[in-house]
Protein backbone atom coordinates (compact mmCIF):
# COMPACT_ATOMS: atom_id res chain seq x y z
CA UNK A 1 0.00 0.00 0.00
CA UNK A 2 2.82 2.61 1.07
CA UNK A 3 4.21 2.51 -2.79
CA UNK A 4 0.37 2.97 -3.87
CA UNK A 5 0.13 6.13 -1.87
CA UNK A 6 3.54 7.60 -3.02
CA UNK A 7 2.38 7.15 -6.89
CA UNK A 8 -1.06 9.16 -5.70
CA UNK A 9 1.45 11.36 -3.94
CA UNK A 10 3.53 12.18 -7.34
CA UNK A 11 0.94 12.35 -9.30
CA UNK A 12 -0.76 14.83 -7.28
CA UNK A 13 2.78 17.19 -7.32
CA UNK A 14 2.61 16.77 -11.08
CA UNK A 15 -0.93 18.24 -11.60
CA UNK A 16 0.38 20.99 -9.04
CA UNK A 17 3.82 21.75 -11.42
CA UNK A 18 1.03 21.85 -14.00
CA UNK A 19 -0.91 24.36 -12.37
CA UNK A 20 2.49 26.49 -12.49
CA UNK A 21 1.58 27.24 -15.50
CA UNK A 22 -1.50 29.30 -14.89
CA UNK A 23 0.46 31.24 -12.71
CA UNK A 24 3.01 32.78 -15.07
CA UNK A 25 -0.13 33.44 -17.96
CA UNK A 26 -1.81 35.17 -15.23
CA UNK A 27 -3.90 37.31 -16.62
CA UNK A 28 -4.96 39.05 -13.93
CA UNK A 29 -3.83 39.31 -10.46
CA UNK A 30 -6.19 36.82 -9.33
CA UNK A 31 -6.09 34.08 -11.27
CA UNK A 32 -1.95 33.55 -10.23
CA UNK A 33 -3.46 34.17 -6.56
CA UNK A 34 -6.51 31.13 -7.62
CA UNK A 35 -3.16 28.79 -8.35
CA UNK A 36 -1.50 28.98 -5.59
CA UNK A 37 -4.71 28.48 -3.56
CA UNK A 38 -4.81 25.12 -5.48
CA UNK A 39 -1.57 24.42 -4.89
CA UNK A 40 -2.33 24.35 -1.34
CA UNK A 41 -5.18 22.31 -1.36
CA UNK A 42 -2.97 19.79 -3.55
CA UNK A 43 -0.12 20.21 -0.74
CA UNK A 44 -2.65 19.35 2.09
CA UNK A 45 -3.89 15.97 -0.11
CA UNK A 46 -0.04 15.21 -0.96
CA UNK A 47 0.63 15.61 2.89
CA UNK A 48 -1.62 13.48 4.11
CA UNK A 49 -0.77 10.57 1.44
CA UNK A 50 2.75 10.89 2.56
CA UNK A 51 1.86 11.12 6.48
CA UNK A 52 0.16 7.14 5.20
CA UNK A 53 2.83 6.58 3.48
CA UNK A 54 5.88 7.10 5.70
CA UNK A 55 3.49 5.76 8.46
CA UNK A 56 4.34 8.94 10.58
CA UNK A 57 0.66 10.30 11.73
CA UNK A 58 2.57 13.89 12.88
CA UNK A 59 2.97 14.71 9.69
CA UNK A 60 -0.72 15.37 9.80
CA UNK A 61 -0.31 18.65 11.68
CA UNK A 62 1.62 19.98 8.96
CA UNK A 63 -1.28 19.82 6.77
CA UNK A 64 -3.29 20.76 9.28
CA UNK A 65 -1.26 23.95 9.50
CA UNK A 66 -1.54 24.21 5.52
CA UNK A 67 -5.22 24.20 5.94
CA UNK A 68 -5.30 26.60 8.46
CA UNK A 69 -2.83 29.35 6.64
CA UNK A 70 -4.26 28.98 3.32
CA UNK A 71 -7.25 31.18 3.65
CA UNK A 72 -4.77 33.71 5.46
CA UNK A 73 -2.69 34.20 2.22
CA UNK A 74 -5.68 34.33 -0.03
CA UNK A 75 -7.56 37.08 2.42
CA UNK A 76 -4.26 38.93 2.69
CA UNK A 77 -3.91 39.09 -1.11
CA UNK A 78 -7.94 40.34 -1.57
CA UNK A 79 -8.29 42.81 1.27
CA UNK A 80 -4.87 44.42 0.84
CA UNK A 81 -3.61 44.37 -2.76
CA UNK A 82 -6.52 43.87 -4.81
CA UNK A 83 -8.75 45.89 -3.26
CA UNK A 84 -11.11 48.42 -4.99
CA UNK A 85 -9.56 51.88 -4.03
CA UNK A 86 -12.22 54.98 -4.52
CA UNK A 87 -8.85 56.60 -6.45
CA UNK A 88 -9.40 53.72 -8.55
CA UNK A 89 -13.22 54.23 -8.97
CA UNK A 90 -12.92 57.81 -10.20
CA UNK A 91 -10.36 57.37 -13.00
CA UNK A 92 -12.71 54.94 -14.46
CA UNK B 1 -6.41 -7.45 0.34
CA UNK B 2 -8.75 -6.21 2.48
CA UNK B 3 -12.20 -4.74 1.87
CA UNK B 4 -11.06 -1.75 3.20
CA UNK B 5 -7.79 -1.45 0.93
CA UNK B 6 -9.44 -2.19 -1.87
CA UNK B 7 -12.18 0.88 -0.88
CA UNK B 8 -8.98 3.06 -0.23
CA UNK B 9 -7.36 2.43 -2.94
CA UNK B 10 -10.42 3.56 -5.25
CA UNK B 11 -11.00 6.48 -2.77
CA UNK B 12 -7.88 7.42 -3.63
CA UNK B 13 -7.44 7.08 -7.29
CA UNK B 14 -11.05 9.22 -7.80
CA UNK B 15 -10.02 11.62 -5.65
CA UNK B 16 -6.66 11.83 -7.71
CA UNK B 17 -8.75 12.17 -10.65
CA UNK B 18 -10.93 14.81 -9.23
CA UNK B 19 -7.42 17.00 -8.38
CA UNK B 20 -6.64 16.63 -12.28
CA UNK B 21 -9.88 18.02 -13.12
CA UNK B 22 -9.10 20.56 -11.26
CA UNK B 23 -6.11 21.75 -12.73
CA UNK B 24 -7.43 21.16 -16.23
CA UNK B 25 -9.93 23.31 -15.29
CA UNK B 26 -7.93 26.03 -14.06
CA UNK B 27 -5.96 25.69 -16.69
CA UNK B 28 -8.85 25.50 -19.92
CA UNK B 29 -11.51 27.35 -18.27
CA UNK B 30 -11.64 31.09 -19.94
CA UNK B 31 -11.77 33.39 -16.92
CA UNK B 32 -11.64 33.76 -13.13
CA UNK B 33 -15.10 32.96 -12.37
CA UNK B 34 -15.65 29.61 -14.16
CA UNK B 35 -11.95 29.18 -12.84
CA UNK B 36 -13.14 29.67 -8.90
CA UNK B 37 -16.25 26.85 -10.03
CA UNK B 38 -13.24 24.26 -10.71
CA UNK B 39 -11.31 25.11 -7.85
CA UNK B 40 -14.08 25.29 -5.28
CA UNK B 41 -15.59 22.25 -6.21
CA UNK B 42 -13.31 19.89 -8.44
CA UNK B 43 -10.31 20.38 -5.31
CA UNK B 44 -13.16 20.10 -2.59
CA UNK B 45 -14.48 16.76 -4.12
CA UNK B 46 -10.97 15.41 -4.89
CA UNK B 47 -9.70 16.27 -1.29
CA UNK B 48 -13.25 15.17 0.50
CA UNK B 49 -12.05 11.34 -1.28
CA UNK B 50 -8.33 10.96 -0.21
CA UNK B 51 -9.82 12.06 2.94
CA UNK B 52 -12.09 9.33 3.25
CA UNK B 53 -9.82 6.85 1.84
CA UNK B 54 -7.44 7.69 4.62
CA UNK B 55 -9.78 7.80 7.14
CA UNK B 56 -10.37 3.92 6.73
CA UNK B 57 -6.82 3.51 7.30
CA UNK B 58 -6.71 5.99 10.63
CA UNK B 59 -5.41 4.14 13.43
CA UNK B 60 -7.58 5.86 16.06
CA UNK B 61 -10.27 8.26 16.52
CA UNK B 62 -8.76 11.11 17.14
CA UNK B 63 -6.91 10.39 13.25
CA UNK B 64 -10.00 10.39 12.11
CA UNK B 65 -11.43 13.52 13.64
CA UNK B 66 -8.25 15.39 12.20
CA UNK B 67 -8.51 13.93 9.05
CA UNK B 68 -12.03 15.45 8.61
CA UNK B 69 -11.53 18.68 10.25
CA UNK B 70 -8.60 19.24 7.81
CA UNK B 71 -11.18 19.02 5.05
CA UNK B 72 -13.74 20.79 7.38
CA UNK B 73 -10.72 23.60 7.26
CA UNK B 74 -10.75 23.52 3.60
CA UNK B 75 -14.05 23.66 2.51
CA UNK B 76 -14.57 26.48 4.56
CA UNK B 77 -11.81 28.79 3.41
CA UNK B 78 -11.57 27.78 -0.04
CA UNK B 79 -15.38 28.39 -0.38
CA UNK B 80 -14.94 32.07 1.65
CA UNK B 81 -12.04 33.04 -0.70
CA UNK B 82 -13.87 32.01 -3.35
CA UNK B 83 -17.22 34.01 -2.58
CA UNK B 84 -13.98 37.10 -1.85
CA UNK B 85 -12.64 36.48 -5.00
CA UNK B 86 -15.51 36.45 -7.16
CA UNK B 87 -16.51 39.89 -5.38
CA UNK B 88 -13.99 41.80 -5.55
CA UNK B 89 -13.11 40.65 -9.51
CA UNK B 90 -16.90 41.71 -10.14
CA UNK B 91 -16.41 44.67 -8.28
CA UNK B 92 -13.07 45.98 -10.33
CA UNK B 93 -15.26 45.10 -13.26
CA UNK B 94 -13.90 41.96 -15.03
CA UNK B 95 -16.96 40.94 -16.95
CA UNK B 96 -18.01 37.19 -16.50
CA UNK B 97 -16.61 35.57 -19.94
CA UNK B 98 -19.56 34.70 -22.04
CA UNK B 99 -20.69 32.82 -24.68
CA UNK C 1 11.97 2.96 -4.70
CA UNK C 2 11.87 4.20 -8.10
CA UNK C 3 8.91 6.44 -6.89
CA UNK C 4 10.84 8.06 -4.32
CA UNK C 5 13.50 8.90 -6.72
CA UNK C 6 10.76 10.06 -9.12
CA UNK C 7 9.15 12.32 -5.98
CA UNK C 8 12.72 13.74 -5.16
CA UNK C 9 13.66 14.63 -8.85
CA UNK C 10 10.45 16.59 -9.49
CA UNK C 11 10.56 18.11 -5.86
CA UNK C 12 14.31 19.32 -6.67
CA UNK C 13 13.52 20.37 -10.03
CA UNK C 14 10.44 21.80 -9.19
CA UNK C 15 12.31 23.77 -6.08
CA UNK C 16 14.96 25.28 -8.68
CA UNK C 17 12.93 26.35 -11.41
CA UNK C 18 10.41 28.08 -8.94
CA UNK C 19 13.28 30.01 -7.11
CA UNK C 20 14.92 31.03 -10.24
CA UNK C 21 11.26 32.08 -12.21
CA UNK C 22 11.12 34.08 -8.61
CA UNK C 23 14.33 35.92 -8.67
CA UNK C 24 13.98 36.77 -12.81
CA UNK C 25 10.41 37.67 -12.71
CA UNK C 26 9.73 41.03 -13.76
CA UNK C 27 6.32 41.43 -12.28
CA UNK C 28 6.77 41.25 -8.57
CA UNK C 29 3.12 40.14 -8.08
CA UNK C 30 3.93 36.87 -9.92
CA UNK C 31 7.54 36.64 -8.24
CA UNK C 32 5.41 36.44 -4.82
CA UNK C 33 2.54 33.65 -5.69
CA UNK C 34 5.73 32.01 -6.89
CA UNK C 35 7.86 32.71 -3.66
CA UNK C 36 4.07 31.13 -1.95
CA UNK C 37 4.42 27.83 -4.39
CA UNK C 38 8.23 27.54 -3.73
CA UNK C 39 7.41 27.46 0.12
CA UNK C 40 4.82 24.86 -0.10
CA UNK C 41 7.10 22.52 -2.53
CA UNK C 42 9.72 23.69 0.20
CA UNK C 43 7.70 22.40 3.21
CA UNK C 44 6.94 19.24 0.90
CA UNK C 45 10.44 18.72 0.48
CA UNK C 46 11.23 18.93 3.85
CA UNK C 47 8.21 16.06 4.75
CA UNK C 48 10.34 13.92 2.61
CA UNK C 49 13.99 14.48 4.32
CA UNK C 50 11.96 13.41 7.19
CA UNK C 51 11.83 16.50 9.38
CA UNK C 52 8.11 17.38 10.13
CA UNK C 53 8.96 20.16 12.58
CA UNK C 54 11.15 22.05 10.09
CA UNK C 55 7.97 21.49 7.54
CA UNK C 56 5.80 23.00 10.09
CA UNK C 57 8.00 26.09 10.28
CA UNK C 58 8.01 26.62 6.89
CA UNK C 59 4.55 25.91 6.09
CA UNK C 60 4.01 28.82 8.64
CA UNK C 61 6.47 31.10 8.05
CA UNK C 62 7.65 30.87 4.73
CA UNK C 63 4.16 29.73 2.52
CA UNK C 64 1.57 31.80 5.34
CA UNK C 65 3.02 34.69 7.18
CA UNK C 66 5.76 35.96 4.71
CA UNK C 67 3.49 35.54 1.79
CA UNK C 68 0.72 37.64 3.40
CA UNK C 69 4.05 40.30 4.73
CA UNK C 70 4.63 40.31 1.30
CA UNK C 71 1.54 41.19 -0.42
CA UNK C 72 0.95 43.70 2.14
CA UNK C 73 3.98 45.27 1.38
CA UNK C 74 3.01 45.29 -2.15
CA UNK C 75 0.14 47.02 -1.63
CA UNK C 76 1.82 49.86 0.27
CA UNK C 77 4.71 49.91 -2.91
CA UNK C 78 1.28 50.52 -4.84
CA UNK C 79 2.60 48.93 -8.18
CA UNK C 80 -0.86 47.57 -8.23
CA UNK C 81 -2.59 50.53 -8.91
CA UNK C 82 -0.87 51.67 -12.28
CA UNK C 83 -1.30 48.07 -13.20
CA UNK C 84 -5.29 48.09 -12.81
CA UNK C 85 -6.23 49.37 -15.89
CA UNK C 86 -4.27 46.83 -17.32
CA UNK C 87 -5.71 44.04 -15.39
CA UNK C 88 -9.33 44.97 -16.57
CA UNK C 89 -8.38 44.96 -20.46
CA UNK C 90 -6.32 41.65 -19.80
CA UNK C 91 -9.75 40.23 -18.03
CA UNK C 92 -12.06 41.25 -21.02
CA UNK C 93 -9.14 40.42 -23.80
CA UNK C 94 -10.43 36.47 -23.39
CA UNK C 95 -13.67 37.15 -24.67
CA UNK D 1 -16.35 46.61 34.53
CA UNK D 2 -18.57 48.03 32.11
CA UNK D 3 -22.14 48.05 32.36
CA UNK D 4 -22.68 46.26 29.25
CA UNK D 5 -25.37 43.56 30.09
CA UNK D 6 -24.51 40.48 28.77
CA UNK D 7 -27.41 37.83 28.42
CA UNK D 8 -25.75 33.92 29.29
CA UNK D 9 -27.46 31.04 27.10
CA UNK D 10 -26.47 28.84 28.93
CA UNK D 11 -26.89 25.86 26.50
CA UNK D 12 -24.74 27.75 23.54
CA UNK D 13 -21.82 27.68 26.43
CA UNK D 14 -22.41 24.21 27.22
CA UNK D 15 -22.68 22.85 23.61
CA UNK D 16 -19.07 25.67 22.47
CA UNK D 17 -17.85 23.94 25.82
CA UNK D 18 -17.97 19.98 24.09
CA UNK D 19 -17.43 21.59 20.99
CA UNK D 20 -13.98 23.17 21.53
CA UNK D 21 -12.53 20.20 23.91
CA UNK D 22 -13.56 17.73 20.95
CA UNK D 23 -11.61 20.38 18.67
CA UNK D 24 -8.77 20.32 21.90
CA UNK D 25 -8.84 16.27 21.40
CA UNK D 26 -8.34 15.84 18.00
CA UNK D 27 -5.34 18.03 17.56
CA UNK D 28 -3.60 16.28 20.39
CA UNK D 29 -4.54 12.59 19.44
CA UNK D 30 -5.81 12.15 22.49
CA UNK D 31 -2.86 12.43 24.38
CA UNK D 32 -4.22 12.68 28.47
CA UNK D 33 -1.34 15.07 29.73
CA UNK D 34 -2.43 17.52 26.96
CA UNK D 35 -5.36 18.17 29.44
CA UNK D 36 -3.31 20.36 32.00
CA UNK D 37 -3.15 23.19 28.94
CA UNK D 38 -6.14 22.01 27.31
CA UNK D 39 -8.67 22.95 29.87
CA UNK D 40 -7.85 26.37 30.23
CA UNK D 41 -7.07 26.78 26.60
CA UNK D 42 -10.77 24.98 25.96
CA UNK D 43 -12.11 27.52 28.92
CA UNK D 44 -10.43 30.62 27.43
CA UNK D 45 -11.58 29.88 24.20
CA UNK D 46 -15.50 29.48 24.92
CA UNK D 47 -15.04 32.47 26.86
CA UNK D 48 -13.61 34.49 23.55
CA UNK D 49 -16.20 33.06 21.58
CA UNK D 50 -19.11 34.44 23.75
CA UNK D 51 -17.80 37.42 23.90
CA UNK D 52 -17.15 37.60 19.78
CA UNK D 53 -19.93 35.57 18.99
CA UNK D 54 -23.67 35.99 20.01
CA UNK D 55 -25.36 32.39 20.81
CA UNK D 56 -27.07 31.44 17.37
CA UNK D 57 -29.95 28.95 17.55
CA UNK D 58 -29.79 25.44 15.33
CA UNK D 59 -32.05 22.65 14.86
CA UNK D 60 -29.52 19.88 15.20
CA UNK D 61 -31.39 17.60 13.73
CA UNK D 62 -32.44 19.69 10.55
CA UNK D 63 -28.68 19.88 10.25
CA UNK D 64 -27.95 16.29 9.96
CA UNK D 65 -29.99 15.89 7.88
CA UNK D 66 -28.85 18.48 5.86
CA UNK D 67 -25.27 16.84 5.83
CA UNK D 68 -25.72 13.62 3.43
CA UNK D 69 -28.08 16.24 0.78
CA UNK D 70 -25.27 18.36 0.69
CA UNK D 71 -22.32 15.84 0.57
CA UNK D 72 -24.26 14.17 -2.67
CA UNK D 73 -25.01 17.22 -4.18
CA UNK D 74 -21.33 18.27 -3.91
CA UNK D 75 -20.39 15.35 -5.14
CA UNK D 76 -22.31 15.93 -8.16
CA UNK D 77 -21.08 19.57 -8.26
CA UNK D 78 -17.58 17.84 -8.69
CA UNK D 79 -18.68 15.27 -11.45
CA UNK D 80 -20.33 18.20 -13.35
CA UNK D 81 -17.10 20.50 -13.26
CA UNK D 82 -14.84 17.66 -14.25
CA UNK D 83 -17.19 16.42 -16.94
CA UNK D 84 -17.15 19.96 -18.37
CA UNK D 85 -13.00 20.75 -17.64
CA UNK D 86 -12.67 17.63 -19.69
CA UNK D 87 -15.41 17.97 -22.24
CA UNK D 88 -13.22 19.19 -25.53
CA UNK D 89 -15.54 22.06 -26.67
CA UNK D 90 -16.06 23.11 -22.88
CA UNK D 91 -19.87 22.41 -22.28
CA UNK D 92 -20.48 26.08 -20.82
CA UNK D 93 -22.41 29.00 -20.82
CA UNK D 94 -21.40 30.95 -18.12
CA UNK D 95 -23.93 33.87 -16.78
CA UNK D 96 -24.69 36.07 -13.45
CA UNK D 97 -28.11 35.26 -11.93
CA UNK D 98 -29.76 37.26 -9.05
CA UNK D 99 -31.72 35.95 -6.56
CA UNK D 100 -33.95 37.33 -3.99
CA UNK D 101 -33.10 35.77 -0.63
CA UNK D 102 -35.69 35.56 2.36
CA UNK D 103 -33.59 34.30 4.77
CA UNK D 104 -32.57 36.27 8.06
CA UNK D 105 -29.52 38.78 7.56
CA UNK D 106 -26.15 37.10 9.64
CA UNK D 107 -24.54 34.04 9.80
CA UNK D 108 -28.10 31.90 7.71
CA UNK D 109 -26.68 34.43 4.42
CA UNK D 110 -23.04 33.40 4.73
CA UNK D 111 -23.46 29.90 5.28
CA UNK D 112 -25.63 29.88 2.21
CA UNK D 113 -23.53 31.85 0.35
CA UNK D 114 -21.14 29.35 1.12
CA UNK D 115 -22.98 26.27 0.86
CA UNK D 116 -23.82 27.65 -2.55
CA UNK D 117 -20.26 28.37 -3.72
CA UNK D 118 -19.93 24.77 -3.14
CA UNK D 119 -23.01 22.70 -5.29
CA UNK D 120 -22.94 21.97 -8.55
CA UNK D 121 -22.80 24.79 -11.68
CA UNK D 122 -23.38 27.98 -8.73
CA UNK D 123 -20.77 30.59 -7.44
CA UNK D 124 -22.01 33.02 -5.10
CA UNK D 125 -20.56 36.09 -5.98
CA UNK D 126 -22.17 39.08 -4.40
CA UNK D 127 -24.06 38.83 -1.00
CA UNK D 128 -26.49 41.99 -0.65
CA UNK D 129 -28.96 43.08 1.47
CA UNK D 130 -31.72 41.02 0.26
CA UNK D 131 -30.78 39.44 -2.87
CA UNK D 132 -27.37 36.91 -3.23
CA UNK D 133 -25.61 37.40 -7.15
CA UNK D 134 -25.06 33.76 -8.28
CA UNK D 135 -22.44 32.94 -11.27
CA UNK D 136 -23.18 29.89 -13.34
CA UNK D 137 -21.80 27.76 -14.77
CA UNK D 138 -23.91 26.67 -17.57
CA UNK D 139 -27.17 29.19 -17.74
CA UNK D 140 -28.83 26.93 -19.90
CA UNK D 141 -30.22 24.52 -17.06
CA UNK D 142 -32.79 25.67 -14.57
CA UNK D 143 -30.91 27.16 -10.84
CA UNK D 144 -34.28 28.11 -8.54
CA UNK D 145 -35.60 24.85 -7.64
CA UNK D 146 -32.34 23.97 -6.43
CA UNK D 147 -31.33 27.34 -4.99
CA UNK D 148 -34.86 27.48 -3.08
CA UNK D 149 -34.06 24.07 -1.99
CA UNK D 150 -30.75 25.16 -0.11
CA UNK D 151 -32.47 28.42 1.00
CA UNK D 152 -35.02 26.26 2.89
CA UNK D 153 -33.02 23.21 4.19
CA UNK D 154 -30.43 26.56 6.05
CA UNK D 155 -33.62 28.26 7.02
CA UNK D 156 -34.62 24.87 8.52
CA UNK D 157 -31.31 24.57 10.46
CA UNK D 158 -31.49 28.22 12.13
CA UNK D 159 -35.07 27.25 13.05
CA UNK D 160 -35.77 30.73 10.85
CA UNK D 161 -38.93 31.14 8.95
CA UNK D 162 -38.28 32.67 5.11
CA UNK D 163 -41.46 35.05 5.78
CA UNK D 164 -40.56 37.23 8.34
CA UNK D 165 -36.60 37.69 9.48
CA UNK D 166 -37.03 36.85 13.31
CA UNK D 167 -35.21 34.16 14.74
CA UNK D 168 -32.83 33.73 17.70
CA UNK D 169 -34.65 32.07 20.30
CA UNK D 170 -32.13 30.87 22.45
CA UNK D 171 -33.03 26.99 23.00
CA UNK D 172 -30.89 24.97 21.07
CA UNK D 173 -28.42 27.31 20.55
CA UNK D 174 -24.24 27.14 19.60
Amino acid sequence: MAVFYSGVALFLLLTLVAGLWRVLQGPTPADRMLAAQLFGTTAVACLLLLAQAFGRPHLRDVALVFALLAAVTAVAFVRRTWTVREEDDAAD
Amino acid sequence: MQLTDFLTLLLLLAGAGFFLAGTVGLLRFPDVYTRLHALTKADNVGLGLVVAGLVLQAESWAAMGKLLLIWLLVLLASASVAHLVARTALQKGIRPWKR
Amino acid sequence: MVLQWLFDGVLVLTLLWLAWRALRSPDLFTAIVLFIAFGLVMALAWVRLQAPDVALAEAAIGAGLTGALLLAALARLNVLADSTNDDQTAGTENE
Amino acid sequence: MTSVKIKICWSSIISRLGLFALIWWILTDGAAPSWWIGVPAVLLAVITSAALIPPVSLVWYEFLRFVPFFLVRSLTGGVDVAWRAFHPGMAIAPDLITYPLRLPPGLPRVFMANTVSLLPGTLSVELGSNFLQVHVLDARKEFLPELEKVEQGVARIFGASLKDSKGGECNAAI
